[in-house]
């Protein structure tokens, strides 16, 4: 996938991903406040915003930074915070590539991850978005090719998000909900699996 | 919707403008940016800059906290939501007098992010920056995990004691020293009877039935510890006030500062009411209020609600609350 | 109901009993009936005593402006109801300081009535009494009728005239003339949202349904001079304002203060997007604001909505605005 | 009819108009603030109680007296303070005779009158308890028995009370509607009539 595809293919998922603001605001709303809506909304026009004033020029790296740029600015909450320095991370590990392959994506949601982990001081069990984001990054490296991949991580992904259901929230807000956050589902990690179902098929 | 605004988008920006038309003799904002405003006097030259910022609708805090005596400057984000870590560092930029910086503010994840990232940039640049997070709420998380309690009303103690420290020059070391024994010292619990709506919204941020009480709800709504049939004023000031003073470890002899808050739309009437009750229950235990504070200081939109705040007093933190302080919308003299 | 009390009949008592127990060194009962409050310090001898009093449920009005530089008592009535004239009686004893006594008061039949007796008992003390009533509210009667108008939240201004006046020593005739031409040059409009609840009551005092406004609305939810769907800030900036500037018949070159005021459950924010439009209206009238106070000064217990007060300046009125007053409620150093 | 008798029957009338408070709350929420209710119900309470701790040597000028003082302090509205000082100005006709009677019940109302329009700057026509209280003075004072004169009277004060809908409020928190106070029925004309019809007949 070169600079050219990776940008449509951005354009098309984070179109789609703004059509489950209410369903994330909603689930943010019982953990949370509610805004994740906005920011998943606001932060999808300004990434479509900023990737059509891109130039032809530009790597994949780049435009990685410029997502992460609009994303933090729209509606800078945790999750736009987090997102924004997870794209910054992952966007090193391209450097000046020109293309993107299943390994090179794996390695971007790696480093993404690493970034979450780091500045959320959180881990995999903290029902967060990592429980949703660490397991798909092993299961689309370890498919046998890119579609395979795809698959492989929203269904990872999908088991992440069901299994935050039963932890007890540890980061965040939602963590102020101490024993009563039990039993909802983490809207962060939602988030992320709607966000890998709206990519287009390889 | 009851709500005296024009369009919801423009909400912010627009009684930002009205705070600056209304005080330009006291608030300044440095740059085109109006979401970024500092004292007037800012930069301050060898005096430690303290930033806060957070979302908006609680007014007077944040920006409200802004001015001599008190913090430095403030990063305006939407309502409830953060600003973003380039306002935050302009912010810093505009109040550096040379000796430092310190990052004040509620904790909450967004704030938190954003805080840190513009606390790189200011490194960057050699500002030197120290953070410290309010965290009064006990409601929120047990006391092992005091740090993770979210910040509500209590932070303008903080504030109180910081920017006193600050404007008599203290170092950066030392301010950031007690702007954490204020929070160290200072818990905090509320009471919403009825929901806010965001402007931009249009629905209420939570369901909360007319009749029923939250106790220990956040400034955002955040859920509390306790739901139930709204009860009486001393029955509620009962439920606030008790697990405060067991956090705080208050005993006979101790010497506190208390803040009655309301939240939006509860009268003063009724915040009084509820001062009647924490008197009592102080004059009971032993403890003497040294200073009371009753008003709005730290809002939600027009939620109906309380919170008690007391902090835990020694002479130094008693000395800096009464230092004067000079801002739009507080004043000590 | 949404309201953070105990017996509703005993609402106004234990609010005073927590303004007491949170002010003794501002204020102090006389007497045995706490329904009477006077500054610490009263009686002062050989300065005009400044009685004021009125219905409960519009804090910081009227017992907030009871202070240095304000007035020196106030009878408190039920929430919304006169107090009694041996109420105002005991008041204007207490205050007596040997100068004279202004009766400085919103003018509602009940309190007329009641103050008029208490003058008569005065007299029969000896005490020389005076009488000026707040008489803003534009939206009340015609300019023929200015005297038969009722008193809002622009009283605030003629008490802070008249209490500088009264603090430097002027004479009762003197205190009553300033107090007068602060009257005779205010005028106030408002706007509600919604109706309040009286506690006792346990129900609205009028019905307003969501997403209607009133304009021109009293303090005690009267009804007035428009109602239809709520429109934006500018456009309720624009009705309140417009019949203000007429009726004062302000023209460029006027200078002004303006007071924007919320009247119980409308966020500070909306009342800044409130000001930020009069003063565009101001500028483009050419009249300079030359002080400006935003927040609440009379409110209505929780109703929603907000009204702007203007006074037309001289040098003279001016100054007595910057002159200190201090009172638990309001102050200017 | 002498001071028990008196006691008695302000004790009845007062008992009973209070049952009317509701009404009378309404009418003042149209044209007012609604306190007219709070007035009539507490007002009647005090009154009642007062009576009750007088002792049996007292005149009937010491019973309008008392009277005057509890509904004064119960209540301390616009018509408290009318009644209040009407009910005193009434008692000085009355001096220290011991008896009642059709004519003397007359002066009693036809001085209360004045004393209302004196302190409330009010007279007939300016819809106040005046357009209700004034016709029933003359109605009483002329008709030829005490049982005849209350029948007499409150029929003039039913009149006065429906004029009141023609009329443009002139006093009190009413003239602030100005124009939008004609159609509506004056509360304290209101409040009078109930009170005549409380009466007992003699
Ligand atoms: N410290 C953290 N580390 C990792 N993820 C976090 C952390 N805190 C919150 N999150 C994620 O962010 C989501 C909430 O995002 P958001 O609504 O933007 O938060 P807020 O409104 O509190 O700023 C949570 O559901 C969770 O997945
Ligand atoms: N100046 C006046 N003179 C005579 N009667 C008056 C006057 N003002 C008001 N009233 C009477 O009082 C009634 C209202 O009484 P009340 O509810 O006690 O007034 P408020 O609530 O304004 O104090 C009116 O219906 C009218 O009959
Ligand atoms: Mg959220
Ligand atoms: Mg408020
Ligand atoms: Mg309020
Ligand atoms: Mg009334």
């Amino acid at each position: 996938m070169n600079a050219a595809e990776l940008k449509a293919a951005i354009t098309a998922a984070m179109t789609a991903v703004a059509g489950h603001a209410d369903e994330l605001r909603d689930l943010d709303a019982a953990l949370g406040d509610g805004d994740l809506g906005i920011t998943v909304s606001s932060g999808s026009k300004a990434v479509v915003e900023a990737i059509g004033k891109l130039g032809d020029e530009v790597t994949p790296a780049d435009i990685a930074k410029a997502c992460a740029k609009a994303f933090a600015n729209a509606n800078p909450s945790t999750m736009a915070a987090l997102v924004a320095g997870a794209l910054l991370a992952g966007s090193k590990t391209w450097a000046d590539s020109a293309d993107v392959d299943q390994a090179s994506a794996a390695d971007f949601m790696q480093a993404a991850a690493d970034s979450i982990g780091k500045r959320g001081k959180s881990e995999v069990g903290d029902k967060t978005i990592l429980d949703a984001l660490v397991p798909a990054v092993s299961a689309l490296r370890d498919a046998p090719d890119a579609a395979a991949g795809l698959s492989a991580a929203i269904a990872a992904a999908e088991r992440g998000v069901r299994e935050t259901r039963e932890l007890q929230s540890k980061r965040g807000r939602a963590s102020w909900l101490q024993e009563r956050s039990v039993g909802l589902q983490d809207p962060g990690a939602t988030a992320f699996l709607r966000f890998l179902q709206s990519w287009p098929a390889p | 919707m009851k709500k005296i605004i024009n369009d919801p988008d423009r909400f912010v920006d627009e009684f930002i403008e009205g705070i600056l038309l209304a005080h330009p003799d006291k608030l300044k904002a440095p740059g085109d940016d109006n979401r970024i405003l500092v004292r007037a006097d800012a930069p301050v030259a060898g005096r430690v800059g303290i930033v806060t910022g957070g979302g908006s609708g609680h007014l007077p805090l944040f920006k409200g906290y802004v001015g001599t005596g008190l913090c430095s400057g403030v990063a305006i984000g939407n309502v409830f939501s953060s600003p973003s870590s380039e306002q935050v560092f302009e912010a810093t930029k505009a109040v550096n007098g040379g000796a430092g910086v310190l990052y004040l503010y509620g904790n909450y994840g967004g704030d938190v992010l954003n805080f840190d990232l513009a606390a790189d940039m200011a490194e960057l640049e050699d500002i030197e920056t120290k953070t410290v997070l309010g965290t009064d709420d006990v409601a929120s998380q047990p006391k092992e995990r005091k740090s993770d309690r979210r910040g509500v009303a209590g932070i303008f103690f903080a504030y109180k004691c910081a920017g006193a420290a600050a404007e008599r020059g203290d170092s950066l070391d030392e301010v950031a020293a007690i702007a954490q024994a204020a929070v160290d010292n200072t818990g905090t619990m509320g009471i919403g009877l009825s929901p806010t709506i965001l402007p931009a919204a249009g629905k209420p941020t939570f369901e909360l039935p007319d009749g029923e009480m939250e106790i220990g709800i956040g400034i955002h709504g955040e859920p509390g510890i306790h739901r139930g049939a709204l009860e009486s004023a001393d029955e509620i000031a009962d439920r606030l006030t008790g697990p405060i003073f067991e956090d705080l470890g208050l005993a006979s002899g101790d010497r506190v500062a208390v803040l009655v808050n309301g939240l939006g739309a509860t009268p003063l009437e009724e915040l009084y009411v509820l001062y009647r009750r924490v008197a009592q229950i102080a004059a009971d235990a032993g403890v003497t209020i040294e200073k009371n504070y009753v008003g709005e200081y730290a809002t939600s939109l027009e939620m109906a609600g309380a919170s008690i705040s007391v902090l835990k007093l020694d002479d130094e933190r008693l000395a800096l609350l009464n230092a004067p302080a000079d801002s739009p919308f507080f004043r000590e003299v």
